[in-house]
C-alpha cells in the first residue's frame, strides 16, 4: 500500500491507563481510502482502546498517528472528529433527550454554518432512512435500538467523513438489523470514506473487510486480506475462547 | 516504633504548648484568641471527621452547633439547671438531630446530603428565632455563666478558665476522634469513604457505620455548642452565628488544614486565625483572606498544610537518610 | 391564623397576585443556578454574590451615569457573563483537568471560596449601605380591588420574555443543542467535533450572565447590599431543589408556587414561621423526592 | 448435585426492554474452578452481580449452600461467605495496602498485630510487601487487581467469584493469582471466574459455562467447548 492513498496510518503506538500494562502495544496498521479494515479479537484485546488512543481519548505514549499526511497524535478528540474523522462508540451515543433532528443536526457541528450544506445533508440523510424522516420530531431516547443505529449511522455521515471508526456496530441488534448495518457500512465504503471496523461478528467483519488485523492481548497477532482470513477463520476464534 | 514515638513527643508538645502560653503570657487578647483557634479547630476537626473519614458532606454544622447552645441556655433559663450539665444536655440534643439527619440522609449521596443538612439547619435556626417567647428569638438569648467550681471561678470576667474548660474538653474530643479513626471502626470508614460497594461486598454495613460517625459527631458538636454559648454569653440565631457563614469558615478552616487529618484542622485554625489577629488593623480583610486561602488550597495545595507538612517530612526523610 | 381572609376575592385576588409577582422573581433568580448545575452537575455556591454584583453594576450604570434601566441591565448581564467566563476558564477548568471526574466537591468549595471573597470585598470596597432604587418605572392599576403595579407587569413580562428566550437558545441554536448534548454524554459529543471545555465555559457564563440580568432588574426590590446574596441563595436553592436540580424550567413553575405559598402564608398566619415550614418542605423533598416535584424520579441501579 | 455449593437457578434480569440474564442455571461444586465464558454483553458480570446482591433478579433463585439467598443484601451475602473481585479493581484507593488488607481481616476477627503480622505475610507472598505503607492509588491497574484478589482471599470465603483477573495484569501477576485460585480450590474454595485470558484461563479452569445472549449456550470441560461448532459459531457471528 502506497503512503499517498492511506487515509489513515499508525505507526508503533502504544497506550495505557496504567504506565507498566500497555492495553496498545506497539501498534501499526494503514487504512487506504475508500477501504475497510476489520479489527478482531477477544475481549479486551486492546480494539476499542486503539480507536480510543487514535483519536485522542486516551493518551497515547508514544507512536504517531497520522490522518490524511497530517500528524493527530494525542489531539483533543474533538479537533481530530472535526478534521473529517467520524467515530461510534460501542453502545449507545445518541442524545437521548434531543430529537431525531437535532441529533442529525449535531453531526453537522463542524460545518454549522454553512446553511445550505446543512440542509443538503439534512434531506440526503432522510432521503437515505425515511423512517428517519417520520420520526425526526420524536426523541431519539425513545427509539428502539435498531433505530437508534441506523440514526447513529445517518449522523456519521452527514458531515461528510473521510475516515469512520466504528465500534461494535451489531452489538445488542436483531439479525436483519445486523444485515442492514454491514450494507450501510459497505455503502460508506463505496463512496470512497474509510472505514475502521470492529465487531464482534467475526465472519461477517472478515466478508465485508478488504484486510483484516487480528488482535491479541493489544498486540497485532495476524493480518491478513479478508479473504485469508475467511479461510483460516476457526482457527482464529478458537483463539479467543 | 520511632515514628509512633515522635508522634507522641508531638503531641505532648502541643499539648504543652496550647496549656501553658495562655497561663503564662496571662493577657486577655491572647486568652481570646487562643479560645477561637481552639473552638475553630475542634469544630473543623469534627467536620474532617464527617468528610474526611466518610465523605459525609455536613452543611449544617453551623446549625447543629446552635441546636447544642440553645438547649443549654434554655435548660438554665427556665429550669435553672447547670450549665455544667448544660454541655452534656446540649450534646445529647444534637446527637438526636444528627440521629436522625442520618437517617433520613441515608438514601443520598453527595451534594444532596450537604443540602439536606443545610436545610435542617436552616429549620432549627427559623424555629429557634420563631419560637420567641420561649428564646426571645432576635432579641437575643442571656446565657448564665458557668457555675464556680472547686473554688474556681468560670465566670466570662475569669476568660483564662474557660480557657481551660476548653482545653479539656478539646483534649477530650480530639482524643475520642483520634481513637476512633485510627481503630477498626476508623479502617472501616475510611474503606466506606473509599469505595462505599467495596465495602459492603466485604460484609461491612454501610449504614450502621455512617450512622454511628454521624452521631458521634453531632454529640461532640453539640457540647462545642453549648460551651461557645456560655462563653459568648449572649445567643441570636443569625445566619453569622449559626448559619451558612458559620459554616463556611468551619469548612474553609477544614479545607485549609487538609482533609483527612485531624491535627491538619489545628494547622489551618492557627493559620487563618493568626492571619487574621496579624492583620487586625483591617479587621474586615479577616473573611477575604479565607476566601482567598480557600481557593488557593484548592489550586495549589489539594491536601492542604497537613499535606504540605507530611511533604516536608518526607523531603526531610530523604535528605537526612543517605548521610546515615 | 385568619382564614376568614380567605372569603374575601379582592383578598385572595390579591395574595394571588403578590405570590405570582414573587413567585416569578425566585423562578428567575433560581434559572441560572439551576442551567448550570444541569449542565455541569456543579452547584454554584457564589450565586447569590454574582446577583449582589450585578445589583452594584445596576446601581452605578443606571443612577450614578444615568443611563437608561434596560440598559444597565445589559450591563449587569454582560459584567457577570465576563466575570463567570473568566472564573470559569481562571479555576474551575484548571480544577477539572487535574481531578478528572471527581472535580466536583472540589468545585462546588471553589464557589464556596469565591462566595466569601466576593461578599467581604464588597463589604470592605462599598461598605454596608444599601443602595437602591424605589421603582424602575412608576405607575400601577386597580382591577376590581387587586392592586397591581406597573413594575410587576414590567417583571412578569420579562420573565417571560427570558423563558421564551432561553427556550428558543436551547432548541434552536446549535450552540444550545451542542450544550444539551454535552450534558447528556460528553464523550459523544466531543465525537461530534465539539469542545466540551469550551462548551463548559460558555454554560457557567450564561448562568451567570443570567443572574446577573435578574439582580439588575429586581435592584428596587433587592437594594445592593454586600449580604444581600445569602438570601438570593436560599432561595434560589429552594426554587432548585423543589422544581429538580438542573431542571430550568421546573425551577420558574416552583419559584411561582414558592411566591404563592409564601404570600398566603403570610397573609392568613403570623408572619415568621413560613421559613422554617418551607425549609422543612425542601427537607422532605431532598428525603423522598431527590429529583424535584416536577421531574421524574431519578432511577438509580 | 448433593454438595453443589453454588446453585443458580433460572434467574433473569432486565434492563429496561434488554433482557440481560435470560433463564440461566448453573452450579457450581465444592471446591470446583469453573469458568464463565462468552462474547461480550453475554451477561456474566450481571450474573456476578446478581449472586453477589448487587442487583437485584427478575425472577428465579440462587441458592448458597443450600439457603437460598436470592435478593439479599450485599452484606448478608458477603458474611455468608461469598467474597467477589471486580472487573474494574474495587481497592480502597486513599488507603494504604496493608489496610486494605487489615480492613477485610476483620471480617475473620482477625485485629490489631496479628492483623498486621498477616496483611504483611500476605503482601510478602503476592510481593507487595514493600510498598505495604503506600497508597493503592499509587499500584498501576494489575497490582490493584491483585491486591483485591487477596483482599478478597483473606476472608476466608467459600466462594470465590472472580470477574476478568488477568486482565491487564503483568505476567508475573498472572502467575500468582493463578497458583493462588488453584490453592483456594485446592483447600475446598469453590471459584468462579470470568475470563477471557485463552493463555491462563485453562491454566485455572476444566469446566467452564458458556454464555450467549444471556442464555446458557453450553457447558463443559474447556477443551470440549471449544472445539463446540455452536460455541465457534456464537463467537463467529451468524
Amino acid at each position: 500500500m502506497k503512503m499517498a492513498q492511506s487515509c489513515l496510518v499508525v505507526e508503533d503506538l502504544c497506550a495505557g491507563y496504567e504506565q507498566e500494562v500497555l492495553v496498545v502495544d506497539n501498534v501499526s496498521l494503514s487504512v487506504a481510502k475508500g477501504s475497510i479494515v476489520g479489527l478482531v479479537g477477544a475481549n479486551g484485546a486492546g480494539k476499542s482502546s486503539l480507536l480510543k488512543a487514535v483519536l485522542g481519548y486516551l493518551k497515547p505514549s508514544s507512536g504517531t498517528v497520522t490522518f490524511q499526511g497530517k500528524d493527530i497524535t494525542g489531539h483533543r478528540p474533538d479537533l481530530s472528529c472535526s478534521l473529517g474523522i467520524g467515530y461510534l462508540m460501542e453502545g449507545h451515543s445518541v442524545f437521548p433527550s434531543l430529537t431525531v433532528e437535532e441529533n442529525l443536526l449535531l453531526g453537522m457541528w463542524p460545518k454549522r454554518r454553512q446553511a445550505s450544506v446543512v440542509k443538503a445533508a439534512l434531506e440526503r440523510a432522510y432521503t437515505r432512512a425515511p423512517l428517519l424522516m417520520e420520526r425526526r420530531k420524536s426523541l431519539a431516547g425513545l427509539l428502539s435500538g435498531g433505530q437508534q443505529r441506523i440514526l447513529e449511522l445517518e449522523r456519521l455521515y452527514m458531515a461528510g467523513p473521510s475516515l469512520l471508526l466504528i465500534d461494535e456496530p451489531s452489538l445488542g441488534l436483531a439479525p436483519n438489523l445486523v444485515q442492514q448495518t454491514f450494507d450501510r457500512i459497505q455503502e460508506f465504503s463505496k463512496e470512497g470514506i474509510a472505514v475502521v471496523l470492529i465487531d464482534q461478528n467475526v465472519r461477517k467483519v472478515a466478508e465485508v473487510a478488504d484486510y483484516v488485523y487480528v488482535l491479541q492481548l493489544g498486540r497485532i497477532r495476524k493480518e491478513g486480506t479478508g479473504q485469508l482470513i475467511s479461510m483460516d477463520i476457526e482457527n482464529i476464534v478458537k483463539a479467543f475462547i | 516504633m520511632l515514628a509512633s514515638r515522635w508522634k507522641y513527643a508531638g503531641f505532648s508538645l502541643v499539648l504543652l504548648f496550647l496549656a501553658a502560653v495562655p497561663a503564662v503570657a496571662n493577657n486577655n487578647y491572647l486568652t481570646a484568641v487562643f479560645v477561637s483557634v481552639l473552638l475553630f479547630f475542634i469544630l473543623a476537626a469534627l467536620f474532617d471527621f464527617m468528610l474526611g473519614y466518610l465523605n459525609i458532606f455536613n452543611f449544617g454544622i453551623g446549625g447543629f452547633m446552635a441546636l447544642g447552645a440553645y438547649t443549654s441556655a434554655l435548660l438554665a433559663y427556665h429550669y435553672g439547671i447547670s450549665p455544667w450539665f448544660g454541655l452534656l444536655a446540649g450534646g445529647c440534643a444534637t446527637l438526636l438531630l444528627g440521629l436522625f439527619a442520618g437517617i433520613i440522609t441515608l438514601r443520598l449521596r453527595g451534594i444532596y446530603v450537604g443540602l439536606t443538612t443545610l436545610f435542617l439547619a436552616e429549620f432549627v435556626l427559623f424555629a429557634l428565632s420563631n419560637l420567641r417567647e420561649y428564646t426571645r428569638g432576635a432579641a437575643g438569648l442571656q446565657v448564665s455563666s458557668l457555675p464556680d467550681l472547686f473554688g474556681i471561678s468560670f465566670s466570662r470576667s475569669n476568660p483564662l478558665a474557660l480557657y481551660y474548660v476548653l482545653f479539656v474538653i478539646c483534649v477530650v474530643i480530639y482524643v475520642t476522634l483520634h481513637c476512633v479513626v485510627n481503630s477498626r471502626i476508623g479502617l472501616v470508614f475510611k474503606a466506606i469513604r473509599d469505595d462505599q460497594l467495596g465495602a459492603s461486598v466485604l460484609g461491612f454495613n454501610v449504614v450502621r457505620y455512617k450512622l454511628l460517625n454521624f452521631t458521634i459527631a453531632s454529640f461532640f458538636i453539640g457540647v462545642v455548642g453549648a460551651f461557645y454559648g456560655n462563653y459568648i454569653g449572649i445567643l441570636v440565631p443569625t445566619p453569622q452565628e449559626f448559619g451558612v457563614a458559620r459554616t463556611t469558615e468551619i469548612l474553609t478552616i477544614a479545607y485549609v488544614g487538609g482533609r483527612g487529618t485531624l491535627w491538619g484542622s489545628l494547622l489551618g485554625a492557627f493559620a487563618l486565625i493568626g492571619l487574621q489577629e496579624v492583620f487586625s488593623v483591617v479587621d474586615q480583610w479577616r473573611l477575604v483572606l479565607y476566601g482567598a486561602f480557600l481557593v488557593f488550597v484548592l489550586m495549589v495545595f489539594p491536601r492542604g498544610l497537613a499535606g504540605g507538612c507530611k511533604q516536608l517530612a518526607a523531603w526531610i526523610t530523604r535528605q537526612v537518610q543517605p548521610r546515615r | 391564623m385568619h382564614f376568614e381572609l380567605l372569603a374575601h376575592p379582592a383578598i385572595v385576588g390579591q395574595f394571588i397576585i403578590d405570590g405570582l409577582g414573587r413567585g416569578v422573581m425566585y423562578g428567575l433568580m433560581g434559572m441560572g443556578l439551576a442551567l448550570i448545575f444541569g449542565i455541569m452537575g456543579l452547584i454554584n455556591f457564589a450565586h447569590g454574590s454574582f446577583f449582589m454584583i450585578a445589583t452594584y453594576i445596576m446601581y452605578f450604570v443606571a443612577v450614578h451615569l444615568g443611563v437608561p434601566f434596560p440598559i444597565g441591565i445589559m450591563f449587569a448581564a454582560l459584567g457577570l457573563f465576563l466575570f463567570g467566563a473568566a472564573f470559569e476558564r481562571g479555576l474551575i477548568t484548571p480544577l477539572r483537568a487535574r481531578l478528572g471526574r471527581n472535580w466536583l466537591v472540589d468545585g462546588y468549595v471553589m464557589t464556596i471560596g469565591l462566595q466569601i471573597v466576593l461578599e467581604n470585598l464588597a463589604l470592605i470596597v462599598m461598605g454596608p449601605r444599601e443602595h437602591g432604587i424605589s421603582r424602575l418605572i412608576q405607575g400601577r392599576m386597580s382591577v376590581s380591588g387587586v392592586i397591581l403595579t406597573n413594575e410587576r407587569i414590567l417583571i412578569f413580562s420579562v420573565a417571560i420574555m427570558v423563558v421564551a428566550t432561553l427556550a428558543a437558545f436551547m432548541r434552536l441554536t446549535s450552540l444550545g443543542r451542542a450544550i444539551r448534548a454535552t450534558s447528556e454524554h460528553p464523550d459523544a459529543a466531543m465525537a461530534m467535533g465539539i469542545d466540551v471545555r469550551r462548551i463548559y465555559t460558555i454554560t457557567f457564563a450564561l448562568g451567570s450572565a443570567l443572574i446577573g440580568g435578574v439582580g439588575g432588574l429586581l435592584l428596587s426590590t433587592y437594594p445592593a447590599f454586600p449580604t444581600i446574596g445569602s438570601d438570593v441563595l436560599i432561595k434560589s436553592f429552594i426554587v432548585v431543589i423543589v422544581g429538580g436540580l438542573g431542571n430550568v424550567w421546573a425551577a420558574m413553575i416552583a419559584g411561582i408556587l414558592l411566591g404563592l405559598v409564601e404570600s398566603f402564608a403570610q397573609g392568613i398566619a403570623s408572619a415568621g414561621w413560613q421559613n422554617s415550614i418551607i425549609a422543612a418542605i425542601v427537607v422532605m423533598v431532598l428525603v423522598f423526592r431527590p429529583s424535584g416535584l416536577f421531574s421524574k424520579p431519578i432511577s438509580r441501579p | 448435585m448433593v454438595d453443589s455449593v453454588l446453585r443458580v437457578d433460572g434467574i433473569q434480569k432486565s434492563f429496561g426492554g434488554l433482557r440481560a440474564v435470560n433463564d440461566v442455571s448453573f452450579s457450581a461444586s465444592r471446591g470446583e474452578l469453573l469458568g464463565l465464558i462468552g462474547p461480550n454483553g453475554a451477561g456474566k458480570t450481571t450474573i456476578f452481580n446478581m449472586v453477589s446482591g448487587i442487583y437485584r433478579t427478575d425472577s428465579g433463585q440462587i441458592f448458597f449452600d443450600g439457603t437460598d439467598i436470592t435478593n439479599r443484601h450485599p452484606t448478608r451475602i458477603a458474611r455468608w461467605g461469598i467474597a467477589r473481585t471486580f472487573q474494574v479493581p474495587r481497592t480502597f484507593n486513599n488507603m494504604t495496602l496493608e489496610e486494605n488488607i487489615r480492613v477485610a481481616l476483620l471480617q475473620v476477627n482477625i485485629v490489631d498485630a496479628e492483623a498486621t503480622r498477616q496483611a504483611c505475610a500476605v503482601l510478602d507472598e503476592v510481593g507487595l510487601y514493600a510498598k505495604r505503607h503506600q497508597n493503592a492509588s499509587e499500584l498501576s491497574g494489575g497490582e490493584r487487581q491483585l491486591l483485591q484478589f487477596v483482599r478478597a482471599a483473606v476472608t476466608r470465603p467459600r466462594l470465590m467469584m472472580l470477574d476478568e483477573p488477568f486482565a491487564g495484569s503483568s505476567p508475573g501477576a498472572i502467575d500468582c493469582m493463578v497458583e493462588r485460585t488453584v490453592a483456594l480450590s485446592r483447600s475446598g474454595v469453590t471459584c468462579l471466574v470470568i475470563s477471557h485470558d485463552i493463555v491462563s484461563l485453562p491454566r485455572v479452569c476444566e469446566r467452564v459455562v458458556v454464555l450467549l445472549d444471556g442464555a446458557v449456550l453450553t457447558q463443559g470441560k474447556l477443551e470440549d467447548v471449544r472445539e463446540d461448532p455452536k460455541v465457534i459459531e456464537a463467537y463467529l457471528g451468524e
